[in-house]
């Protein structure tokens, strides 16, 4: 009796340990970001002091996300400092004029449509109330995939368990849905599915 | 201690219990219904700027205004242009789904020599040795193109022959140029101004022309009205879309066209319903009615509504003489609502002749059908975009797909004014492909840039200072303060139309009724179409529905 | 070969004569060979899509789902044998019971094995419960099924741990043991669900305003149909049960219950059958005169098309349906064992045509007035998936007669029986 | 703002050409037909059919019918059928939206459709190499074994949104938001407009003596109108038991 | 849909399906759980032997069921309803008063007065020290000759009527000989020493549900005539014609006969 106890507490504590520790593991690859990217550096250094003196809300609406390197070009035509990052962003995208890869955390999915007009227009919301302080980062993290979605691990969220979720952990629908509920803002599947 | 089968039974137990409380099960469980939602074989928009423009079709002659939305610099959508003076915001079917056509599987990437791979230098070798040895002849599926002012250089220089190919629609205006002495490209129809309208098995409502520009006119004047404003009478063996449409349909024998047309004549001479007086076809009105299989009573009273509403111009669907002699006979000639002259000419004289087989070589431009015959001795280099199929003899070399070259957009053969419009490059096109014009000036540097040619094109009609530009809004070119603002404007999609034609009669000397029986052609709905191929999405009209029968001779 | 025998010999209880091993696997053979091809046909269409299947976009609804209703309502004899047994304390039905449960489990677990091969996303079938729409009969069925196939697994079990290897182990033993005592809530459980869920599946039809030929009114929020499909479920269940029953005894030359069984068994089914007529004629009148003509269709022009001539109806409520209530019922033929196995027959291919002109014809129909009569032949990959179904029931039966108690026979009970 | 998005479409305008069935598929990225496709099995969200008055000769009439999603407004068919909520009825726009992220391909919806306007993706979508480059990135792609059907253009709405948005307005430009198969067609047969708003001459259209909607008698308040002053074509509204004879389907 | 999945909302028409749902869901778990549960405690109780032997006992075939009483020629037919055990049964002193006329044994397997016998071929011997033996009888003796392997329980382990008692292989077949008695393991010897296990009995001196005398001689009788209608069946040599001895080694000496029911039925398994 105290033997099959014995066995089933060790069959669960193995099991535990790995549906835990381990699978989160297995189930993201981890990537590096092409350049080393800091935030912090630009909007201290450069007085880049709003998101949207990169990111832009265009006139029909549509959102630029991530800079195009001809922003970049703005500042960085020639090398500015020393770092290596600033040698490679400089002479294999701004030179060649060619886009960055980056690796986008909050990228949704294709079957999303997301306007920043609506939400940082019209709604007036602040960037950080979704992307929390990404403009204070003082380094680009690692990219992290779901190696089944494909999607990054910013939409499912850092937290395996979905409690105790860090304030702006997290893009999922239930993540919108939770914030269309709080403001009581009525839209069906296709006001952000396409 | 050993483990007994009872030890793994309760690990197992525990394990499985264990596992219901990690996130495993439920992360994995919702992963792979995510993964469902985007089959990775399943391909995905790009991203990237979406932003708007405008240029004009080049896929046939009837240079309709296109809207191209962009994004990630690929077109991803076609429209019409709602303030296009000819079509005004219509399009064909299948241009709706042209922007797909330059990843077609039949598209030419690669120069082919007799079927087997070839290189440029090697095309440019044999015509260089072609032209030394003989004559050489270019074919121009379109001509008054800058294009054809290169063709025309290259070939008096290098003492060839420049011949056109023309369309369905020009076809059916050479008599009245054989009768007149004006070329054929300077005669249109006035639609606008008829208030009838008797097309002998023209498909006028199914992409004749510049199509939109009588459909949008039918649908404005007359719709499906039981006493329209504008009478559209079709005459067509079979119940085409436009009989269906027709304000009235008169069903005759196949090929009678030219009879039909003798005995009208007959009865609008007899009954004196028009000024003309002759001359009298030598077919009497009961042969009519018997070969095409109408009453006497039925041509009586066609002839007398085609006159009730005047103006009225008579469409043939291809050069019979007889239809454009009822022309003659009704006055449509040279008078508003008929057959109009544009204005200038400044066109070359375009001929119908097929190819010599004198020549040495003769050069194909990508804008000729598909079904363009060549004579078997000559060497034949054929421009195109897409791979028709048949044995391709000769050289095949890859011409720029759909708005992959900067060219200019010369009058459709069936409009009343002159039109002008450029068609810009907004896609940069693969590595390997060659325009006929590029491909000529690297035999021979001297030729003009047709970049060059449409810069003069534009000056003159600046200097000219008549007609209107049609951009976002229409402007006199008169009012527009440089030439250089007049080609960025065309560039970006503007359209140029020349003022009204002009009304100074142009007489057809007409001594006798003709007696050429020629069948017309059965003009198939994509007869206008030059590509050989189809968009892969025209599938909807043919494979996927039954609304449409895919012409025999394209290919999907 | 030699110790599979002894193996095989093993399992079967002892005193209970079975046919040689050898001529149990012959007898297999050609049902493990249908089984595999259903196997590859289905997996085709979940590898490929649907496209290898026959059905369009008109005829969204092909065999499977015409399998799926029909294996249903011919399996309800599982829940409604258990609601007579433990409910209404039909003591002397115990001897069918246990092959009841067997039938149900096989026509339940075959319906939802084709239904995850004939939705086009079968990993997403769980959003149902997730996200599931109340409004929706499928919802309804849905969720039924699902748990009753839970309640037929726990009713077999007790009749799995009771073969003869099983039951050594003393805590298998004890636990059937224990589980036995609680089947009657079980059994009350199933009714419950069952009576949803064949309701439902006739409200699937029935609801459907966009197809006047299947379009009926009802009570709240329930189609006629929905209360239709359960009584004609409960008149066919035990009828089923009887040529399943008769099968098995021809197959295997036993008698394997009394006379009395099959008589009370058709009686019931007989009775329950004569009240779905008569409502089924009252509902086809209704539909008739009321509801298909205030829709603007003229009822008999759906009979216009061939071959569902209006004939398909009467012959489903005359020779398919009073007929067999008679032989059913009447003293004399009753008592017949002829008589009531031709009458049970009759009673399950009558509801099998109900659920044919139900699911197939009602697809066939145009709607539009422009529309046409469409046809639809299925493809092999769904007839294979259909027969593999089957072939899965006659496996699942004859492993479960030979090795488990499934007539409640006892040892020696059939000891001077010829082998068969 | 609630509006009641809608087509009226003047059949008597209609020439069968096709334009829109095209548009509509590029657009929202409908896959061209798969080798195997037929009428039967294809992907035509918009859909031309042809009918006839079934005589021929002289006497012959022909109508061409443009068949999409009639976005029932009234006991709408498809919604109460779906078991996991991947269809409903939007209710600013009054738009039946179709879910295929959500949908698990059971196809009872296409059952319950009376006008066959819902089509199941039977392949896996495919376009020929390069060709996914001309992708609308508006729209999402769907995959195999879901159900699609018209959407009413919904990525042209979200832009109009968007540029309401970005201009500081809460109301959309109706000029914004016009679906491809309305702006595509030649001779302006198929007209969109809000039918809850009076000024808007769709909502006259669909209130003139010549409108009809097909099956109304299912009381599903389907949101697209048809009109022709040929009494034949309006007589198809409804099936009585005097059909025209034969007719073709496209 | 449920209360804690995105954009649920509160409608009769979701608690009325809730709670259908969840009294489904609740029903079949607690059938389960209360199935699960009730078979730990039978075994905590030491219930379960018990429960596990009445229900063999009622799979029992009626010929294996005799009364020990018919066996002893007391009563002329009757099944035992109590699966053998006589500490419970009413009747027994008013039976065991009668006459028994128990004819002598015939057919060569012989037993001792000394020894109480278990219906499972176990007997046990009273010893002084008010332990008692155990071992295999004659018949089960003869049968298996020299088993293949033995599992004796240790020494401390408590035993119960009809549980197991040890189990011993042959030729592949498993057999649990079921204990004949209560009692706790304080010895084991083997098949060579004549007997299994040492016992100390948990109620010493209650062995009244064991056979002895005349009950032993008509019991194995019908037990040799069962063994006799068994081998029938296998194609065996005949080999106890009347008179003749049981021969030892018996299962290596007719492989072909089907063991594993003579088995089945020896030593009392389902």
């Amino acid at each position: 009796m105290k033997r099959n106890i014995l066995t089933f507490g060790i069959g669960m504590a193995l099991a535990l340990s790995i549906g835990w520790i381990a699978f989160p593991h297995v189930l993201y690859v981890r990537q590096q970001q092409p350049l080393e990217f800091r935030h912090k550096t630009h909007s201290e250094k450069s007085g880049l002091t709003q998101c949207d003196s990169c990111h832009v809300v265009g006139a029909d609406g549509e959102f630029s996300g991530i800079a195009g390197v001809e922003t970049c070009a703005g500042c960085h035509a020639d090398k500015v400092g020393t770092t290596k990052a600033e040698a490679t962003l400089v002479d294999l995208y701004v030179k060649p004029s060619r886009q960055t890869p980056w690796l986008v955390y909050s990228r949704q999915p294709a079957n999303v449509w997301f306007s920043h007009a609506i939400h940082a227009r019209r709604a007036g919301l602040a960037c950080q109330d979704c992307h929390g302080s990404m403009g204070e980062t003082d380094q680009a993290r690692v990219y992290e995939q779901d190696r089944i979605s494909g999607y990054s691990r910013d939409i499912s969220g850092h937290s395996m368990s979905g409690l105790f979720r860090a304030p702006h952990d997290g893009m999922k629908m239930s993540d919108c849905e939770d914030c269309h509920h709080r403001r009581n803002v009525q839209v069906g599947c296709l006001g952000c599915h396409k | 201690m050993k483990l007994s089968r009872r030890d793994l039974l309760f690990g197992g137990a525990g394990a499985l219990a264990g596992l219901v409380l990690t996130p495993v099960p439920w992360k994995l469980l919702s992963d792979v219904s995510i993964w469902t939602q985007n089959f990775p074989w399943i391909p995905q928009p790009a991203h990237g700027p979406v932003d708007t423009k405008f240029s004009t079709c080049t896929l046939c002659e009837g240079g309709c205004g296109l809207r191209v939305r962009m994004a990630a610099g690929c077109p991803v959508g076609v429209a019409g242009v709602r303030n296009h003076p000819l079509t005004r915001g219509a399009l064909c079917p299948l241009a709706f789904a042209a922007h797909q056509l330059n990843w077609h599987p039949r598209r030419l990437r690669e120069v082919r020599h007799n079927g087997r791979p070839a290189s440029w230098s090697e095309a440019q070798a044999a015509f260089e040795k072609a032209c030394g040895e003989g004559p050489i002849g270019i074919v121009d599926g379109r001509p008054g193109r800058a294009a054809s002012t290169v063709f025309t250089a290259f070939t008096q220089k290098h003492h060839g022959s420049y011949q056109s190919v023309l369309s369905v629609e020009s076809q059916a205006l050479a008599p009245y140029a054989d009768w007149s002495g004006l070329p054929v490209s300077s005669l249109g129809y006035d639609l606008e101004n008829a208030r009838t309208i008797v097309s002998f098995g023209a498909p006028v409502l199914d992409g004749w022309g510049t199509p939109g520009r009588f459909t949008r006119l039918w649908s404005e004047h007359a719709g499906g009205a039981a006493d329209p404003q504008l009478r559209l009478i079709h005459i067509d063996p079979s119940f085409s879309r436009t009989a269906a449409r027709a304000w009235r349909w008169v069903p005759i024998c196949e090929g009678s066209e030219a009879q039909l047309a003798a005995g009208v004549a007959r009865v609008l001479l007899e009954e004196r319903l028009v000024s003309a007086k002759g001359p009298m076809p030598r077919l009497t009105l009961e042969d009519a009615a018997a070969q095409t299989d109408l009453s006497t009573e039925a041509i009586r009273d066609l002839a007398h509504t085609m006159v009730e509403h005047q103006p009225v111009v008579v469409i043939a669907a291809d050069g019979n003489p007889s239809i454009a002699a009822l022309n003659v006979l009704l006055g449509a000639v040279g008078a508003p609502g008929g057959i109009v002259r544009k204005r200038a000419d400044s066109h070359p004289q375009a001929s119908a002749a097929p190819a010599p087989s004198s020549l040495r070589a003769l050069l194909v431009d990508s804008t000729v059908p598909w079904e363009f015959v060549t004579p078997a001795s000559t060497e034949v280099f054929r421009f195109a975009a897409w791979d028709g199929g048949g044995e391709s003899a000769g050289w095949l070399l890859p011409a720029p797909g759909f708005q992959e070259e900067l060219t200019d957009v010369p009058t459709p053969s069936t409009s009343a004014r002159e039109m002008y419009a450029v068609a810009a490059n907004l896609v940069t096109p693969p590595a390997e492909i060659q325009s006929a014009t590029q491909f000529l000036r690297q035999i021979d540097a001297t030729l003009p840039e047709v970049e060059k040619v449409i810069h003069a094109r534009c000056e003159e009609i600046f200097h000219a200072r008549e007609g209107t530009v049609y951009g976002e809004h229409s402007v006199d070119v008169a009012t527009v303060d440089t030439a250089a603002h007049l080609e960025e404007q065309l560039r970006q999609g503007a359209v140029w139309l020349g003022d009204s034609p002009v009304s100074a009669k142009f007489r057809c000397e007409l001594k006798e009724w003709p007696t050429e029986n020629r069948v017309s052609q059965g003009t198939s709905w994509a007869s206008t179409w030059i590509p050989p191929v189809f968009p892969a999405l025209a599938t909807k009209l043919y494979q996927e529905s039954t609304l449409r029968e895919l012409p025999a001779w394209r290919l999907a | 070969m030699a110790d599979l025998v002894v193996l095989d010999r093993r399992f079967i209880a002892r005193g209970v004569e079975r046919s040689s091993a050898l001529r149990f696997m012959f007898w297999l053979v050609p049902w493990v060979i249908l089984v595999g091809l259903g196997i590859y046909a289905a997996a085709l269409c979940l590898f490929y899509g649907l496209n290898q299947t026959n059905m369009d976009n008109r005829f969204a609804f092909g065999m499977w789902i015409y399998l799926d209703l029909g294996m249903i309502a011919l399996g309800a004899g599982a829940f409604f044998t258990g609601f007579l047994v433990y409910i209404l304390k039909q003591e002397d039905l115990k001897p069918i019971l246990n092959s009841a449960v067997v039938v149900g489990l096989i026509c339940y677990s075959g319906a939802v094995a084709v239904l995850m091969v004939d939705v086009g996303q079968p990993l997403r079938a769980w959003f149902t419960f997730w996200h599931p729409n109340t409004h929706s009969m499928l919802t309804e069925v849905t969720f039924c099924i699902t748990c009753y196939l839970f309640v037929l697994i726990l009713e077999y079990l007790p009749v799995l741990l009771r073969n003869r290897q099983l039951r050594k182990v003393p805590s298998f033993l004890v636990f059937e043991h224990q589980l036995h005592k609680l089947v009657p809530v079980l059994a009350g459980l199933g009714a419950f669900l069952s009576f949803f869920h064949q309701g439902s599946l006739g409200g699937l039809y029935g609801v459907l305003r966009g197809r006047p030929f299947a379009f009926r009114q009802g009570f709240a929020i329930w189609p006629s149909t929905f209360f239709l499909f359960i009584i004609s479920a409960m008149a066919v269940g035990p009828s089923f049960l009887i040529l399943v029953t008769a099968t098995a005894e021809a197959v295997t030359g036993r008698k394997l219950v009394q006379s009395t069984v099959f008589r009370k068994l058709g009686r019931i089914s007989g009775i329950l059958l004569g009240v779905y007529v008569a409502l089924k004629a009252i509902d086809t009148l209704v539909w008739l005169n009321v509801t298909s003509r205030a829709v603007g269709f003229a009822p008999w022009d759906f009979y216009a098309y061939k071959p569902f001539g209006s004939a398909l109806l009467f012959i489903e409520i005359l020779p398919l349906g009073l007929l067999p209530v008679f032989l059913l019922t009447l003293p004399m033929t009753s008592k017949r064992r002829g008589w009531v196995l031709c009458g049970a027959a009759l009673a399950c291919s009558g509801i099998l045509l109900n659920r044919f002109v139900l699911t197939v014809q009602t697809l066939a129909l145009p709607t539009l007035p422009f529309d046409e009569y469409l046809q639809y032949i299925p493809s092999w990959q769904e007839v294979a998936t259909f027969l593999g179904v089957i072939a899965y029931g006659v496996i699942l039966y004859s492993l479960s007669y030979r090795y488990l108690p499934m007539f409640g026979q006892s040892k020696g009970v059939d000891k001077n029986v010829p082998v068969g | 703002m609630s509006a009641r998005y809608g087509f009226v479409i003047d059949l008597d305008r209609c020439t069968g050409c096709g334009a829109c069935m095209v548009a509509c598929a590029a657009e929202n990225n409908v896959p061209p037909a798969a080798p195997r496709a037929t009428p039967r099995t294809g992907l035509t969200p918009m859909l031309v059919r042809k009918v006839s008055n079934g005589m021929d000769g002289i006497a012959r009439r022909e109508v061409f019918i443009p068949i999409a999603c009639m976005h029932c407004g009234n006991e709408t068919p498809c919604v109460s059928v779906c078991p996991q909520q991947a269809v409903e009825v939007d209710k600013a726009t009054g738009i039946v939206m179709q879910m295929p992220q959500r949908c698990l391909g059971c196809r009872y919806c296409m059952t319950a459709c009376p006008y066959h306007a819902r089509y199941f993706n039977w392949w896996d979508p495919a376009w020929p190499t390069g060709m996914e480059k001309s992708l609308n990135p508006a729209v999402a792609v769907r995959m195999r074994g879901v159900v699609e059907k018209c959407n009413m253009c919904h990525g042209r709405l979200h832009s109009a949104m968007e540029k309401a948005a970005a201009a500081g307005r809460r109301e959309i430009d109706p000029a914004d938001y016009v679906p491809a198969c309305a702006e595509a067609c030649p001779t302006g047969a198929i007209t969109f407009g809000n039918l809850a708003d009076d000024k808007d001459p769709v909502s006259h259209a669909a209130h003139s003596p010549d409108a009809f909607r097909l099956l109304a008698k299912l009381d599903t308040e389907p949101k697209v109108y048809f009109k022709s002053q040929q009494a034949w074509v309006r007589g198809l509204a409804d099936r009585e038991s005097d059909r025209p004879s034969e007719v073709q389907n496209g | 849909m449920f209360p804690w999945v995105d954009g649920f909302h509160w409608s009769p028409n979701h608690i009325i399906f809730l709670t259908l749902f969840a009294g489904v869901v609740l029903t079949i778990a607690s059938t389960i759980a209360r199935a699960v549960w009730r078979t730990s405690t039978d075994f905590q109780t030491h219930r379960a032997t018990d429960m596990c032997w009445q229900l063999n006992f009622k799979e029992l075939p009626e010929a294996e069921r005799t009364c020990r009483h018919e066996l002893a020629g007391r009563v002329s037919h009757r099944t035992c309803p109590n699966a053998f055990d006589c500490r419970h049964c009413a009747q027994y002193a008013e039976f065991a008063a009668l006459p028994a006329r128990g004819g002598a044994l015939t057919g060569g397997v012989s037993f001792s007065n000394e020894l109480l016998y278990h219906r499972g071929h176990t007997w046990v011997r009273p010893e002084e020290d008010g332990t008692c033996t155990v071992g295999l009888d004659q018949l089960a003796d003869h049968m298996i000759g020299h088993p293949d392997s033995v599992q004796l329980p240790a020494n401390g382990t408590g035993i119960e009527t009809s549980g197991v008692a040890w189990r011993m292989t042959k030729n592949g077949h498993e057999i649990s000989v079921r204990a004949p008695m209560d009692g706790t393991v304080v010895a084991t010897g083997g098949n060579a020493d004549g007997w299994y296990l040492r016992v100390r009995p948990t109620k010493p001196g209650d062995l009244r549900h064991l056979l002895r005398g005349a009950e032993v001689s008509g019991w194995l009788a019908a037990e040799l005539d069962r063994l006799q209608v068994q081998f029938s069946s296998a194609d065996a040599p005949v080999c106890m014609a009347d008179g003749g001895t049981l021969m030892p080694e018996l299962m290596d000496a007719m492989p072909a006969a089907d063991w594993d029911a003579v088995l089945d039925a020896t030593f009392l398994e389902g």
